[in-house]
Formats: structure tokens, C-alpha cells, sequence
């Protein structure tokens, strides 16, 4: 375990079985994403309430759980490279947040155009909806944080302070977004529940939930690849590696 | 009192000094020399422990300090008094009297309590270096200490600098002006490495 | 001659702030006045009516007591940074903890104090109803600590920066929204006839919340933006 | 294949437009996602091996007389390259 | 090698100052998102209730803008005046009224300028009329000129002091007061159907008369307070 | 070039010259002296025509100035060259060639285009300084410039002062440092009157 623990400190181990691990994993993960669009867009019957409009919980239900659980995987970061001082750690924070960042947009902006056909509007303040908006800006953050250090070294350790507090936040924001509105206005408007899903629209939904994984790993690795070579731009084994 | 071993630094793309190792102890008083650009403040803020990202290599440092950067933390709104009674270095907490002794050594008396921003530049300054008639600390940093100051100031405080180093404690300073005290001064250049 | 301890340092560190902020009263007023005009504004943009300006005044209160605060919170520790001050509260012997804590005190003593003492005046203006007052003051109270807490964290991120001033308003909103709509939520409780007793005891569990652990971010945002 | 034509799998009873708008967006934005970091990772190497071949050797200065930079001139590594 | 003529001078002022305020985004995103976050806090502070928010929205635009520009008007020439920059400006050959002109323009093509241009996006998140954009967007153009020309003359002759941050916006907050008034009366009139051609005549004739007078008072104003 | 006639100036309760009166011409070069606070600041300040209040006396200027205060003008956000392209100074246009020509006199080669705030103590100042390479103004007031400067950069300044002056310009400059070059040098010390 702990050896593991030290290879994972490793730059050059580190960039090496990535590159194996990425040989193999985007390949799956894009064959992954393209069968689970393909069979939610034209294989399964259409929601009965909802239309065809439905089709984008494909997208929308992978994209929101794996930005939620991306900044997890940040903070998580964030607590290993400020606890242990492992520099790797950094790297993998800063490969992290754009990758969120992004799942998060895409969550949002496919919410927001789900909207529009089933509930009339574009946007509306509930608390889930405001809560993903809060945890966008969380994101943005991080990144904005991390571009605005000129001593790189530091700025990972600035980021990993920021996305620690942030993890603190999220339940407390989405929890007192929901007693808010709650409390102001009735929900009008209710999420489906999962469990009125049926199967046959269940199967693509989790294929698809397991591709965005895959694709948040695939990215994160290739992040950190980019990090590992400007932060060893100037030692041996990457100028082994560049052919020198 | 101060070891350094094996530090690298480079910033924006140059490399500053590469595996610098040299020691003081006590009784030494040592220039830092270097052009403009060499280092020298770079080198003090990681001797003060201020930066702590971007370089390798150990320092160690095993006694309290005192350092003054080019900065002078004077704040503008308090008067040299308060300045000092108030100083959020925290080292000590100064008697009234001790502290107007201090601004008297340094040529302010009559100037304790005017606003600190009515003062000629090199008054400011010599507030800051009020500090260092207060102080007990073993082992002074010091970024150009002389940095506006008239010629009578200077030979006043290279003569502090060595009362100080002959209690038995140590003074590192960056200057680039030449010193003219009786005591042996060492030297580092960050171009060429350390003369003793 | 030895170094003061903890919390004689720390009083020592919160007379000067609190004297520095007095000798410049802008850092005071500016919130004050910021407050007072918008109050004052509302009616002349919005058109003088009473009982609308009364259901929004809650909302509006609050919404003011957080952009005062959000706009002082990057002066926290700025001058101490720009002349070089904040170095040497660094490298001071005592912790840096306490030494944070009094920093944030000073300034809410200045701003979110001020401001929730004046807030009754306001909320007068605006036709509050006057049972909602005593909680619409407590739950500035509570709630101005805990932006100045959190503002103290996006402060101490980015101080070193040269071209991030923009940065501490994107990194502390989202922490800013939970006290906003608990705060605004205590105050429209007592409006509509329900006990404000939860809402407060959310805010005050926030406040402990933030008192033990924002220091600790503080202290090690300011370690680190010092050689950003 | 729940549709009958290509018309009705575009038109979607009337909610194509946002569906394939939703689909085409994120598709997008995923395939930025992983093009940004190939290419970056490409054109790091590539600026690291023609950087090295031109200064022919390696970066760091192994001789102090190229660290008292301020007023010496340095040529070959201005902070703009 | 001669001195640059007055409108080559100002030219490359105003390039300057342009530039420095797109190093530092601070001083552009800040009153911008300042408005945003303004019209973002509403809904959590007020309830999401679409129908409160519109009739909300002329004055609240409006206002927002005041304070943003009002914020802002200190930091014109504190910077320069801090770094010695404004000590070479009052030496420059060339005359300081086109000068500090330059200088105000570039401020207001950061601030209030994009202010306005954004306005329409808030005013729909606000849910204003849409009939009343055209006339919010030139009133905030016209008038934004003029706040900012008059926070100018406040911010000479505040510059050189070291503890009167306050005294600006005591200063020039009556001189605001009745743009803001005849900036919302505009967009208001659209709403209520009435024509709002005489408030934006109006506003146009403050700008004539602000852009003739203030960079005088602006040049006497920092010729004072470089030596206060 | 600049005459001071019955020039008087009190600040802060306290007098600091009274009934001064010089003359400098062309080819002169003068070292205003004096302790810290002695007012050598606030005399060139009322020279250059900053200070209009305060003081009682008549100056009379005929020529062009160029004028170095304290405050180095030198923008943190800009880089060097941008920093003399768009000098608020007013003075010419300088080209690009003529803007790496002075920066590269000042030592400042290869950081043209490093934000300011990135350069260290001295290399900031030698941004300043590297208007002197580019100025034509005949009378040059300069308020300590040799400040954060190495030795050579003051070796470098002291003999372009020379080459000022020789030109039939005229230096006016304040200093607490000996200058050693080969030119006849005048000194006006502020506690004792002008000395030829
Ligand atoms: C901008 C608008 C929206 C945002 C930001 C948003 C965000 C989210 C989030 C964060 C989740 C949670 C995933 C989890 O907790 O594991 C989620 C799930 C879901 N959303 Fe949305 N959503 C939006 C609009 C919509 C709309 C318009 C619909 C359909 C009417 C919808 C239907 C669902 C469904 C069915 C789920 C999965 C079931 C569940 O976990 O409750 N969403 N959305
Ligand atoms: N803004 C001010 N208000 C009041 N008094 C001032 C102000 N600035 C300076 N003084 C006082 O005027 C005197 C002269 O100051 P000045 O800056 O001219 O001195 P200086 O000779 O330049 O000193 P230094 O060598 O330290 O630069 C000092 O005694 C100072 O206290
Ligand atoms: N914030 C910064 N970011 C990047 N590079 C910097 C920064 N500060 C300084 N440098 C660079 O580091 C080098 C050393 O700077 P430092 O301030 O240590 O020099 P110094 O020896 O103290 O010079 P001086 O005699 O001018 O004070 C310089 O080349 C400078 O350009
Ligand atoms: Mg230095
Ligand atoms: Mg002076």
C-alpha cells in the first residue's frame, strides 16, 4: 500500500502508466459513449409524460453526478497535496477542476434546455439548479485561483486550501437552497424520481453514467501528462523521454 | 545559527543560484553581494522562511530572527510611537521609554508622534531601523539596510551591526555600498560563490 | 525582554487595526454610507410605496449588509501586504491563529457592527415591521461575523496577487449565499408569524463553524499568497 | 431503432431542436475536453526538444557565471522566448 | 525628438490607461460583476417571484450603476498618484485638460460603457420590458459619461490625501443624485407610455455641459492636491 | 538654466531653508546635500514646480526639465519598454529601437517585456533611469537617483551625468553618496548654504 502510495509520488511512474492506462481506457470510453447515445437517442421508447425531450437525461443525469463527484475527487486532492506535500497531488487537483468545470456547464446547460419543453422557462431557482450554479463558480475559482499565481508551486497549494473550504460548503449550500425555496414558494415542479424509470431506459442511462467516469479519468490523466512535463520540464527522465 | 545547503532558485526563467551551501554562526557578519537582479532579496526571504515554494534544498535555521525587507512596514496613518509599540512582529512588547531611546538613536526625536507620512524618506526608513536598537534577536536579516539613509546614519549603524555580531550573534546583510568597520566581514557573491 | 504572549499580542494587534481603520475613517464609512444610500435610492428609483417597500425590506437589508461586506473584504490585509507589515506578522513567534482572529474582529468591529447597530435606523426607512427588528439586528450580528470570516479566507488567497483584485468576489460568493438566505430567511420568519429561533441557531452554528476552521484557512492562505 | 425515418429522428414530435442541440453542445464541449490536453501535451514535448537542440545543452546553466544574470546579457534565454 | 502633440499625447494616454485596466481586470469585472451578482443576490434575497423582480428593475439598474461608477471614481488617479506617475503628468508640456479628458474617457470605456452594454442581458434576467431596453441602454450611456466626468473632479482633488477616502463620495454624491434621478425617470417613462426624448435631452445637455467644465476643475483639482 | 531667489520654506513646524538663493547655468553639475529631513526633497519638488504652496520665494526656470522622484513612475502592470512607449511624462515619442537601446544601457536587456512587478529592487528603478538615456531636456532634476543601484550601475549613472553636463546641460541632484568622476562638481548643502 504504502509503496503504491510512493510510486503515485513518482512523475516519471506516474506518466509512464498513464500512458498504458489511456492505451487502453479511451478507446473503451469513447466506444462507451457512442453506444450509450446511439441506444438512448433511437433505441428506447420515449417517456410517456415527457416525450421525447427525455433523451436528454443521457447526457444531463452522467454529466451532473460525475461533476459532483469530480470536485470530490479534487478536494480530495487538494487534502493530499496540502497532508502529505505530495506534488503529484497538485497536479492532479489542477488537471481536475477543468474537467469538472466543464461536466458541470454541460449539466447545466442541458438542464436548462431540458427546461425549456417540460417546464416553460429556462431556468428557475431551485435548489438543486442553484446549487450546480454555486458549485460552477467553485470550479471557475480553482482555475481562475490557480492562473492568477505566477510561483506554480504555490498556486497548487493556494487551490488545495480553496477546494478543502469548498467541500465544506456544498452540503450546507445545497441544503439551505432547498429549505429557501421551500420555504418561499411551494416546488411547483418536481424532479422524476429515479425510480419511475423504466429498465429498458435504465440500461443505456447506466452505460452512460460508467462512460462519463471513464471520461473523467481519461481526461485527468491526460491533464496531469500536460502538468507532470511542464513541471519536469527540466529534468532527466523527460529529457530521456523528449530524445535527447 | 544558519545553514543552507544545496539551494537552487530559479525565477522567471533564470537560474539564480544553483546548489548554494555556506553557514553562519555566531560573532559573523556577512554581505550579501550580487548586481541588481543577482538575488539577494530572493535569497533573504527564503532564509526568513517567507518563500517556501519554488526553490530546493535544506536551510535550517536554529535561533529567532529579525529581518527587515525592502518593505519597510512603517504603516503611514500611525506615528513612529505607535509604530513600534505596536509592531506586528510581535518580538517583544517595548517600554515607552525604551522606544523613544530607540527613536532618539536614530535621529528622530521630536518626530515621535507625527504621522508617519509626513516624514522624509529616509525618516521612514529609520523608523524601521528604530527596530533594531530594540531587538534581541541572535540573528539579523537585513535587505539593504542602508537604503536611503545620509551618511552619518550609515557609519551609525555599521557600528550597531557590530556591536551586535561581537555580543556573539549574527548579522546578514545585503548592501551595495561598501562597509568600513573594524571587524571581519565576510562575503558572499551570488555570482561567485562564498569568500570568507 | 521576551515575546508577548498569544492573546496579549493578539489585543495589542486588534488596538492597531482598529486605530488604523479610525485614522482612515473611509474604510468605515464607506460601508455605512453604502448602506444608507441604497436605503435611501430605493424609494427614489422605485417610486415611494409603502407596503411594497416594506415586504422587500428583509431581502433588501440583508442584501446590502453583504455587498458592504464582499466590497471591504479585500482591503483586509492589502496595506498590511503592500508595505510589507504582513511579512512580519509571519514571521511573529505567536500563532498565527489568534493573530488572524484579531484581524477579522477589527474589521467586523468597524464594519459588520456598525452595520447591524445602524440596520434598525434602516429597516425604520424602509417600514420594517417592528417585531422583525431585534431579530433582523441578531441575525446581522451572527451573520456579518460570518462574511467577515469567510471574506478573511478569499482575502488572505489573493493578496499577494498583482492582477487577481476580481478573484475574491468569484471565490467567496458561493460561501456568502447560504448566510444570505438563512439571514433573510430569520427575519421574513418573524413576518410571517413563524419562529425565527431556527434560522438564528443555523447562523450561530455557522459562525462557531467558521470561528474554528476560516483562521486556519487564513493562515495558510497568507503563508502561502506571500510568495505568489 | 425506435424512429421510422431520419425525419422523425430529427424532428422528435416537435423536441429535436433541443435534443440535439443538448446532444451537439456537449458532444462539443467532451471533445474539446480531451483535444485540449493531446495537443497541449504534443506541443509541450515539441517546444521542449527544439528549445534543447538549440541552446544544445541542457537548460540549466551547470556554471555559475551564467547566474549573476541582472546586468550580464543573456542572449539565449530572454523571459520572452 | 520633440514633445507629442496634445492629441497624440492623449492618444497614447488613453491606450495607457486602457491597457492597465485589462492588466488588472480588477477595476473592469469588478463593478460588472458587482451588477451581476446584484441582480443574482435578488432572487435569493427576495424570493424568485418573476413578477416583483420586474417592477423592481428601472431603478434597481440604475442605482446599481450609481454605486458601481461611484466605487470605482476613487481609484482614477490614486494609482498614479501613488507610483509618482501623476508627479510626470503635471510636468508633461502638453495641456492637462485633454490630458485628465483622456484619462476619464478610458474609465468610462471600461466602466460605464460596458455597463451599458451589458445592461440589456440584466434587464432581461430582471424581466424589463423590452421596449424599455433601447432607452435604459442610452440612458445609461449618456449618463454613466456623466458620472463618471464628475466622480473625476472629486477623485482630483481627494488624491493627495492620506485620510480622506470618505470625502469623495460626500463630495460628489449631490452631483450625481440628479442623474440617477433623470436616468430612471427615462425608463420609467417608457413603461408608464409617456415619451422619454426630454430626460435623455436632458442627460445630453448635463454631458455638454460636464465634458466643457469638469476636466477644468479636474486639472486645478490635481494641481492642489499633489502638494496637499 | 534655473535661479532660486529668498526661498524660504518651513514644513511641519520646522524651518528647513530660509532666504536661499542660487543660480545654476549650463555645464553645471550640483549635489544638493543635507541630513535626512533636511528638505532636499521639498526644495527639488518646489524647483520642478510640484510644490506651488507653501513656501515664499521666487524661482525662475527657462528651459525644458526632467524630473526623477522618489516614486519611480514606473508601472507594476507594465512591462519595461511599454513603460517608456507610454510615458505619461510627455516629453517625445521614442522609438523602439531607441527604448531597447536605453534599456539595454541600464542592463536591462532580455527583460523588455517582463511585467515590472517581476523585477527586483534595482532593476525596477533602472527602468526609470533608462529615461535619462532617452531624454533631451536640458535641465535634469534628479531626487536620489542612485537608490537600490550597484556599483556599477552608479559608476555607469555618475559618468552619463558627466556626459550631461558636458553637453552644456545641467544636473541638479540629490545624493547622500560621494561621487567620484572627473568634473568639477558643486554641492549645495542645506544646513550650511551653497559651496561653490
Ligand atoms: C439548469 C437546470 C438543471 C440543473 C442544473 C440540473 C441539475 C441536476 C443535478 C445536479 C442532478 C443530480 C444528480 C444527483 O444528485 O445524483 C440532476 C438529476 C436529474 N435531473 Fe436535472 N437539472 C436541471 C434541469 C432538469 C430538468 C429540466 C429536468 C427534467 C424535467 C431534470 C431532470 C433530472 C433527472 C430526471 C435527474 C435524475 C434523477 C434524480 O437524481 O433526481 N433536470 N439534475
Ligand atoms: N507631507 C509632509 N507634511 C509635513 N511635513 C513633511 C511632509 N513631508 C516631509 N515633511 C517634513 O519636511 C522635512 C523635509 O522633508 P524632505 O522629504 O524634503 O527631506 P529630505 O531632505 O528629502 O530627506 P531624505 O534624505 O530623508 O529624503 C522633514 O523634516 C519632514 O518631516
Ligand atoms: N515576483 C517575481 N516574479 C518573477 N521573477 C521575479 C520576481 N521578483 C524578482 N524576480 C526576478 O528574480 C531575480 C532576483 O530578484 P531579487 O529581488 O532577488 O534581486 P536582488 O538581488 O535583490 O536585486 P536588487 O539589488 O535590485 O534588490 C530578478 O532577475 C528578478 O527579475
Ligand atoms: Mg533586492
Ligand atoms: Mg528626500
Amino acid at each position: 500500500m504504502w509503496s503504491f502510495f510512493h510510486k503515485l509520488g513518482s512523475p516519471p511512474w506516474l506518466y509512464r502508466i498513464s500512458g498504458s492506462i489511456l492505451r487502453w481506457l479511451l478507446p473503451l470510453t469513447l466506444l462507451g459513449l457512442a453506444l450509450g447515445m446511439t441506444w438512448g437517442l433511437f433505441f428506447t421508447a420515449p417517456d410517456f409524460r415527457q416525450g421525447n425531450s427525455y433523451r436528454i437525461i443521457y447526457i444531463h443525469v452522467p454529466a451532473a453526478v460525475v461533476a459532483l463527484a469530480g470536485y470530490y475527487v479534487m478536494a480530495t486532492a487538494g487534502a493530499v497535496s496540502l497532508i502529505w506535500k505530495m506534488k503529484m497531488a497538485d497536479v492532479a487537483l489542477r488537471a481536475a477542476a477543468p474537467v469538472g468545470a466543464a461536466l458541470t456547464f454541460v449539466a447545466l446547460l442541458t438542464g436548462a434546455i431540458w427546461g425549456k419543453p417540460t417546464w416553460g422557462t429556462w431556468w428557475v431557482w431551485d435548489a438543486r439548479i442553484t446549487s450546480m450554479l454555486i458549485l460552477l463558480f467553485l470550479y471557475l475559482g480553482v482555475i481562475a485561483l490557480y492562473e492568477a499565481y505566477d510561483n506554480k508551486e504555490a498556486a497548487g497549494k493556494a487551490c488545495a486550501v480553496l477546494s478543502l473550504v469548498g467541500t465544506v460548503n456544498i452540503p450546507i449550500i445545497y441544503k439551505s437552497v432547498d429549505w429557501w425555496y421551500s420555504l418561499h414558494q411551494p416546488a411547483s415542479i418536481k424532479f422524476t424520481g429515479p425510480s419511475s424509470i423504466d429498465p429498458s431506459m435504465l440500461y443505456p442511462l447506466l452505460l452512460l453514467i460508467i462512460s462519463f467516469y471513464a471520461l473523467f479519468t481519461c481526461c485527468l490523466l491526460m491533464n496531469m501528462r500536460v502538468g507532470i512535463l511542464q513541471r519536469e520540464a527540466r529534468t532527466k527522465w523527460v529529457r530521456k523521454l523528449v530524445g535527447l | 545559527m544558519l545553514e543552507v545547503e544545496g539551494l537552487t532558485l530559479e525565477r522567471g526563467g533564470r537560474l539564480l543560484f544553483e546548489n548554494l551551501s555556506f553557514a553562519v554562526g555566531p560573532g559573523q557578519l556577512l554581505q550579501v553581494e550580487g548586481a541588481n537582479g543577482a538575488g539577494k532579496t530572493s535569497l533573504l526571504r527564503i532564509l526568513a522562511g517567507l518563500s517556501r515554494y519554488g526553490y530546493s534544498g535544506q536551510v535550517s535555521r536554529h535561533a529567532p530572527l529579525l529581518y527587515l525587507g525592502h518593505h519597510s512596514a512603517v504603516k503611514a496613518l500611525l506615528t513612529p510611537r505607535e509604530n513600534l509599540a505596536w509592531h506586528v512582529s510581535g518580538e517583544a512588547t517595548y517600554s515607552d521609554n525604551d522606544i523613544e531611546a530607540a527613536l532618539a538613536r536614530v535621529g528622530l526625536y521630536g518626530y515621535e508622534d507625527v504621522p508617519s507620512h509626513a516624514l522624509s524618506a529616509g525618516q521612514h526608513r529609520r523608523v524601521n531601523l528604530a527596530r533594531l536598537y530594540l531587538s534581541a534577536a541572535p540573528l539579523w536579516l537585513l535587505d539593504e539596510p542602508f537604503t536611503a539613509i545620509d551618511r552619518e546614519g550609515v557609519i551609525d549603524l555599521e557600528s550597531l551591526l557590530v556591536q551586535h555580531v561581537e555580543r556573539g550573534n549574527t548579522v546578514l546583510f545585503t548592501s551595495h555600498q561598501k562597509l568600513s568597520v573594524n571587524y571581519p566581514l565576510s562575503s558572499l557573491s551570488l555570482s561567485e560563490g562564498l569568500r570568507p | 525582554m521576551t515575546a508577548p504572549g498569544m492573546l496579549a499580542f493578539s489585543g495589542r494587534l486588534l488596538r492597531r487595526q482598529v486605530v488604523l481603520s479610525l485614522r482612515r475613517p473611509v474604510e468605515i464609512a464607506n460601508p455605512l454610507l453604502f448602506f444608507a444610500m441604497v436605503v435611501a435610492l430605493f424609494p427614489l428609483g422605485l417610486g415611494p410605496a409603502p407596503a411594497t417597500l416594506a415586504s422587500f425590506a428583509p431581502g433588501l437589508l440583508w442584501i446590502v449588509a453583504l455587498l458592504a461586506n464582499l466590497l471591504s473584504a479585500d482591503t483586509l490585509f492589502r496595506s498590511d501586504f503592500e508595505d510589507g507589515s504582513l511579512e512580519q506578522l509571519l514571521l511573529a513567534p505567536q500563532p498565527l491563529y489568534t493573530s488572524v482572529l484579531s484581524c477579522v474582529l477589527a474589521q467586523w468591529l468597524v464594519s459588520g457592527l456598525l452595520l447591524a447597530l445602524l440596520s434598525p435606523l434602516f429597516a425604520v426607512m424602509l417600514n420594517l415591521q417592528p417585531e422583525a427588528i431585534p431579530v433582523l439586528l441578531l441575525s446581522l450580528l451572527l451573520g456579518t461575523a460570518v462574511l467577515s470570516l469567510v471574506g478573511g479566507i478569499g482575502a488572505a488567497l489573493t493578496v499577494g496577487l498583482k492582477r487577481g483584485g476580481m478573484l475574491i468576489a468569484l471565490l467567496i460568493l458561493p460561501f456568502y449565499m447560504p448566510v444570505l438566505i438563512f439571514g433573510s430567511a430569520a427575519v421574513q420568519a418573524v413576518i410571517t408569524g413563524v419562529p425565527a429561533t431556527p434560522h438564528l441557531a443555523i447562523l450561530a452554528a455557522m459562525l462557531c463553524f467558521a470561528l474554528a476552521l476560516a483562521p486556519l484557512a487564513m493562515a495558510a492562505g497568507l503563508r502561502i499568497s506571500i510568495d505568489a | 431503432m425506435y424512429f421510422d425515418s431520419f425525419q422523425a429522428a430529427m424532428a422528435m414530435d416537435g423536441h429535436g431542436v433541443f435534443v440535439w442541440s443538448a446532444y451537439g453542445i456537449s458532444v462539443l464541449v467532451l471533445a474539446l475536453l480531451l483535444l485540449r490536453p493531446w495537443r497541449q501535451e504534443r506541443r509541450v514535448l515539441r517546444e521542449l526538444a527544439t528549445q534543447w537542440k538549440r541552446s544544445n545543452q541542457p537548460p540549466r546553466g551547470t556554471n555559475h557565471s551564467q547566474a549573476n544574470s541582472g546586468l550580464s546579457r543573456e542572449g539565449s534565454d530572454a523571459p520572452g522566448s
